[in-house]
């Protein structure tokens, strides 16, 4: 086997392009497959997004580009967008893309633990791609059931009108917690049993610890909602009765299935977010990250509380209204392990010599954004004021805070800071930085005042806000939003310009082009085929920027010192 | 040695065995609940029997062991959440 | 040359690759199963009737069906012992009894299902049957997946060429015993309570 | 900004808007504390030629408490909010005042469907009293509405009570509101509930009780005759 590896290092890759691009085994190219697949969702997303907003903004009018969107037709883009950004877009970006090209990278290995499982998983995650593209051309059209699917909505046809798209939808989904369950394994074997010689525990890179956590997080708590997906389409199918009353089943029991993996998948979303943002931070502060240690400790708590606040989703469901007080208070703590990693960001900051190119930009955004959205969560968390703003708007504007604070920013952060290491060339900064620009003014601007819509009691899902006395004050904020909306994803125009320009004609990358510490800087840019031409040793951690007595500001995890400094730099 | 390791192996064979058929008893003989708790009794030692010694988790590390229990502990969990709303309903009819 | 401490490998665990990895896949299945299972408990805690409908199941095969899964699990640990002594042969012999034991299973089950229908109790007859067919069919579903794992170890034992790789027999087993385990609990809860 | 909420005309509305507003000024102390130190770092501390970042990796208890301090500030706030947002739960959901005033709220595809039990006090008989999407009830005293479905689950919702319960098929959910208001009220679903979801619109009358009587002798007069 090695035998093999130094060959095809010595000697030109003599792959052919299909197994070099297309069935590849190397986790590079599988992660660039994941991300183009993850802008190829967010672009549909980003459509159902402004349908949605135009159809609030002047219902029943014809959309510009599209005519006009009917109430079910509706629900399907509502059930769509959700099922689109978190499943298909926020995961692959976050975790799959990122987590495959750089686990690997940062803990020195030559690849994942299990390459052709990894290669497995992406084709099942494009198997689930396409089941999902193709439910929008079933008759009846895709799932419209919301992107939770409660039965008994989703269990007959006839409370949709839908058809074949509901089961697709199950069934994209199942496939894509496959795949995500494999890839899930590959993280963890890779990152727990494949480090570097010296690469221990604690100088893993904190975003290789926040993948670790997401990946855990996911394994563990998937299962009980592919079990129910099983049986809703089981329901849907073989006429059993697992979720109808009147066959002795219970409707709430999917809420319970799909919600303990549900909460969840937030953290697994948000945990890399914050990872990608740490990074990046402690890069360009040319600081380390303030209290590295207790960051990955609060992290580790905060996994394990997602698992037991997951009933905070079904405070009005029909639970028993006295589970709501210990699930209040289990959701409300978890902003202490949070609070923690933000505080200790801060912190970071804090007399460091900070560089803001635009991955940086969109790392402070991130926080700046991130902070915003958890101190939402305080409120949808407290279960007495759930009462009010529970499925309105306000929890709609929350949860964009927190998770696009993650997709968007620290997503497109990573990609900016990242992409001279995949494609071996850098993105325009000027364009960069008007791409960060634009982003931040108009998501503030959206998702800010949809707040006071939510306040002012606007529900989730309802095609039109016009037909209620009570949401007439809103009304004007809906179509301000709606212009925002428009204006973000026409903003992304530049992020797309600027991505395809850099990739055939950007600066050719150095190796380090941001003087970092980690692993992945320290071999070519984009990586060779097997990552590192020799396997490399770890002296430290990830992050000793400005170590007192050093000419550089920076110092590289595998630059042997010698023994003296060896000691200082712990 | 590789005697000793396919004795074992049987061993273990004929205790499940012999549970089965101790739980299958069990349920002629004694009362229901009697009954119930011997039966969930044996099904976790015929677990544990099988966990030990087949999938060698008494030679394990740590590691191993707390991919394992950890999921048990979250399954637990889900147990507990889910018993006020479906064994206690005092909502349904 | 100094570097090689104990601080430098101490915490990389040493286990291979493949195992751990077959671990935390069924520290995924762990909660797959853990989940419906709980259901049916507290469903069945909180319902009427469900005690009734399992009287009408076949107590006799399900019984064989237990004993057949269990020497399925001894014979699959005798073909990983064999393995280990490089005795492949032995070791295909008992791959293949394994195989032929899951397909006993899977005939038996098949056997009843087909009674159970012919009788009239259809996944669509009421809460229990639900969770019945759904549950045993998801237990079922993974002893295809694991005999055609097994078919394929028999196979590459039979020709021979397992002994590069031996260690998958027993990535297998703990799959298999895994499965087994499932039906350890599944019996008595669908069975006998 | 306490205009955005629509006018509150419920007895325990005033409470749940107390526990908004008491988080609203936590948070909001918070957000200028944190936001306000990033800006302030991200000004003050630009790359300067010849000026370091400061080495403090925060690897002792002293640099620690920079962050753990804070921390502690946050769980006692929130144990604060858990247990005075608990108080506003109960009295909302679980401490049901015992009253005589008991409607049926029935949601289906696509509206609400109220029953009043009629002159013998007991619902499924002849003279039970059947409302399409509107729901009349007198001001000043409790009512209590016992929600089902029939067939997804809706949302009953009263944006001007603060009160919002799902109706889930299979269970009978009682939730509790007294009206200080005379007035017409919207009563939307807040639950998707299929494609007329966003239709789906009842309305609350609330009466004075003088009125109240009438309409309802008006009903059961109709209904008799």
């Amino acid at each position: 086997m090695n035998e093999i590896a130094t060959d095809a290092h010595a000697h030109s890759d003599n792959r052919s392009f299909v197994s070099r691009y297309v069935f590849s085994t190397d986790h590079k190219v599988i992660a660039k497959q994941y991300l183009s697949l993850s802008l190829f969702w967010a672009l549909l997303g980003a459509g159902s997004a402004y349908l949605i907003r135009w159809q609030i903004a002047h219902p029943d009018t014809e959309a510009f580009g599209w005519g006009y969107i009917d109430p079910s037709v509706y629900n399907q883009l509502v059930t769509m967008h959700g099922t689109i950004m978190v499943f298909f877009v926020a995961m692959p970006l976050l975790l799959a893309a990122f987590g495959n090209f750089l686990i690997p990278l940062m803990v020195g290995a030559r690849d994942m633990a299990f390459p052709r499982l990894n290669m497995l998983s992406v084709w099942i995650f494009a198997l689930a791609s396409i089941v999902l593209f193709a439910s929008f051309f079933m008759p009846g059209g895709a799932a419209a059931a919301g992107w939770t699917g409660y039965p008994p909505l989703s269990a007959k046809n006839e409370y949709t009108g839908g058809g074949y798209g509901m089961d697709l939808w199950l069934l994209a989904l199942a496939l894509e917690f496959a795949s995500f369950l494999l890839g899930g394994i590959n993280f963890l074997t890779t990152a727990i049993n494949m480090r570097a010689p010296g690469m221990t525990l604690m100088r893993l890179p904190v975003l290789v610890w926040m993948q670790l956590i997401a990946a855990v997080v996911f394994m563990l708590s998937v299962g009980p909602t592919i079990a129910g997906a099983i049986l809703l389409l089981l329901d849907r199918n073989l006429g059993t009765t697992f979720y109808a009353p009147d066959g002795g089943g219970d409707p709430l029991l999917w809420q319970h299935l799909f919600w303990f993996f549900g909460h969840p998948e937030v953290y697994v979303i948000l945990l890399p977010g914050l990872g990608i943002t740490l990074e990046i931070i402690a890069v360009f502060a040319r600081k380390p990250i303030f209290a590295y240690r207790p960051i990955i400790y609060a992290s580790i708590i905060a996994g394990f509380l997602s698992f037991i606040v997951w009933a905070h989703h079904q405070y009005l469901s029909g639970m028993d209204p006295r589970l709501a007080m210990p699930f209040s208070v289990t959701t409300i703590i978890i902003s202490v392990p949070f609070a923690l990693v933000i505080f200790s960001i801060i912190a970071t900051l804090w007399r460091s010599s900070m560089v803001f190119t635009t991955p940086m930009l969109f790392a402070v955004g991130t926080l700046g954004v991130f902070i915003f959205g958890g101190l939402t969560g305080i409120f949808n968390g407290s279960a007495a004021v759930d009462i009010y703003i529970h499925d309105t708007y306000f929890v709609v504007a929350h949860f964009h805070y927190t998770l696009i604070s993650n997709v968007f920013f620290a997503g497109f952060g990573a990609i900016y800071f990242w992409f001279p290491k995949m494609f071996g060339r850098m993105m325009n900064e000027t364009l960069g930085k008007i791409h960060f620009w634009l982003t931040f003014a108009f998501f503030n601007l959206i998702f800010g005042p949809m707040h006071l819509v939510g306040l002012g009691g606007m529900m989730r899902r309802i095609a039109n806000p016009t037909q209620y006395d009570f949401l007439k004050p809103v009304e004007p904020l809906n179509i301000f939003i709606t212009l925002m909306a428009i204006l973000l994803i026409l903003a992304q125009i530049v992020f797309v310009i600027n991505f395809f320009w850099s990739l055939f004609a950007g600066k050719v990358a150095a190796a380090n082009p941001w003087q970092a510490n980690t692993l992945e800087w320290t071999t070519s840019s984009p990586p060779p085929h097997e990552n590192f031409a020799e396997t490399p040793v770890v002296y430290r951690g990830a992050y000793e920027y400005s170590l007192p007595g050093q000419s550089e500001d920076w110092l590289p995890q595998n630059l042997d010192l010698g023994d003296n400094a060896k000691a200082a730099a712990h | 040695m590789s005697n000793a390791q396919t004795r074992q192996t049987l061993l273990i064979w004929y205790w499940l065995m012999a549970l089965v058929i101790l739980s299958v008893a069990a349920s002629y003989v004694l009362p229901k609940a009697e009954a119930l708790m011997l039966i969930f009794a044996v099904a976790l030692i015929k677990a544990l029997l099988v966990a030990r010694n087949y999938m060698h988790l008494k030679h394990e590390s740590a590691l191993i062991y707390a991919i394992v229990l950890v999921p048990l502990a979250f399954v637990i969990v889900f147990l507990i959440g889910m018993i006020p709303d479906f064994v206690y309903h005092p909502t349904k009819p | 040359m100094a570097l090689t401490t104990n601080a430098m490998t101490m915490d990389r665990p040493t286990e291979p690759y493949g195992k751990v990895g077959t671990w935390w896949f069924l520290s995924s299945e762990i909660p797959t199963f853990g989940g419906v299972l709980v259901a049916y408990i507290v469903m069945r805690l909180g319902g009427t009737g469900w005690a009734e409908a399992s009287q009408h199941l076949n107590f006799q095969i399900a019984l064989v069906n237990t004993f057949i899964l269990l020497t399925s699990s001894m014979t699959i640990v005798q073909a990983h012992n064999a393995a280990q002594e490089q005795d492949f042969k032995r070791t295909a012999n008992y791959l293949g009894l394994t195989v032929v034991l899951g397909l006993g299973f899977l005939g038996m089950k098949a056997f009843e299902y087909a009674t159970e229908i012919s009788h009239g109790f259809l996944p669509s007859s009421g809460i229990f049957w639900s969770f019945y067919y759904g549950m045993t069919g998801l237990h079922g579903l993974h002893v295809v997946a694991g005999i055609i794992i097994n078919l394929v170890l028999w196979i590459q034992a039979a020709k021979g060429t397992l002994a590069q790789h031996s260690h998958r027999v027993e990535l297998a087993g703990l799959y298999w015993h895994f499965v087994d385990i499932v039906w350890i609990f599944l019996f008595p809860l669908l069975y006998l309570a | 900004m306490q205009s955005w909420f629509p006018e509150n005309v419920s007895t325990y509305g005033g409470d749940v808007d107390g526990i908004f507003w008491f988080i609203f000024y936590i948070v909001t102390v918070w957000f200028f504390i944190t936001e306000g130190l990033i800006l302030y770092f991200v000004f003050r501390y630009r790359r300067k030629p010849g000026v370091k970042a400061v080495y403090a990796a925060g690897d002792t208890w002293a640099q620690l408490a920079w962050v753990l301090v804070p921390m502690a500030i946050v769980v006692v706030l929130d144990l604060f909010i858990d247990v005075r947002s608990a108080d506003v739960w109960a009295k909302v959901k679980l401490q049901r005042p015992n009253t005589d005033f008991v409607v049926h709220g029935i949601g289906k595809q696509f509206n609400w469907e109220f029953v009043y039990s009629g002159v013998d006090g007991k619902f499924g008989t002849d003279d039970d009293i059947k409302t399409d999407n509107e729901l009349h009830v007198p001001v000043g005293k409790p009512i209590q509405v016992i929600l089902m479905s029939k067939d997804v689950i809706h949302s009953f919702f009263l944006p001007h009570f603060r009160l919002k319960q799902d109706a889930m098929p299979g269970r009978n959910i009682p939730v509790w509101f007294e009206a200080t208001k005379t007035g017409q009220f919207e009563i939307p679903c807040a639950e998707l509930c299929g494609f007329g979801h966003s239709g789906m619109k009842g309305l609350l009358v609330v009466h004075t009780p003088e009125e109240y009587q009438k309409w309802y002798r008006e009903k059961t007069t109709g209904s008799g005759a």
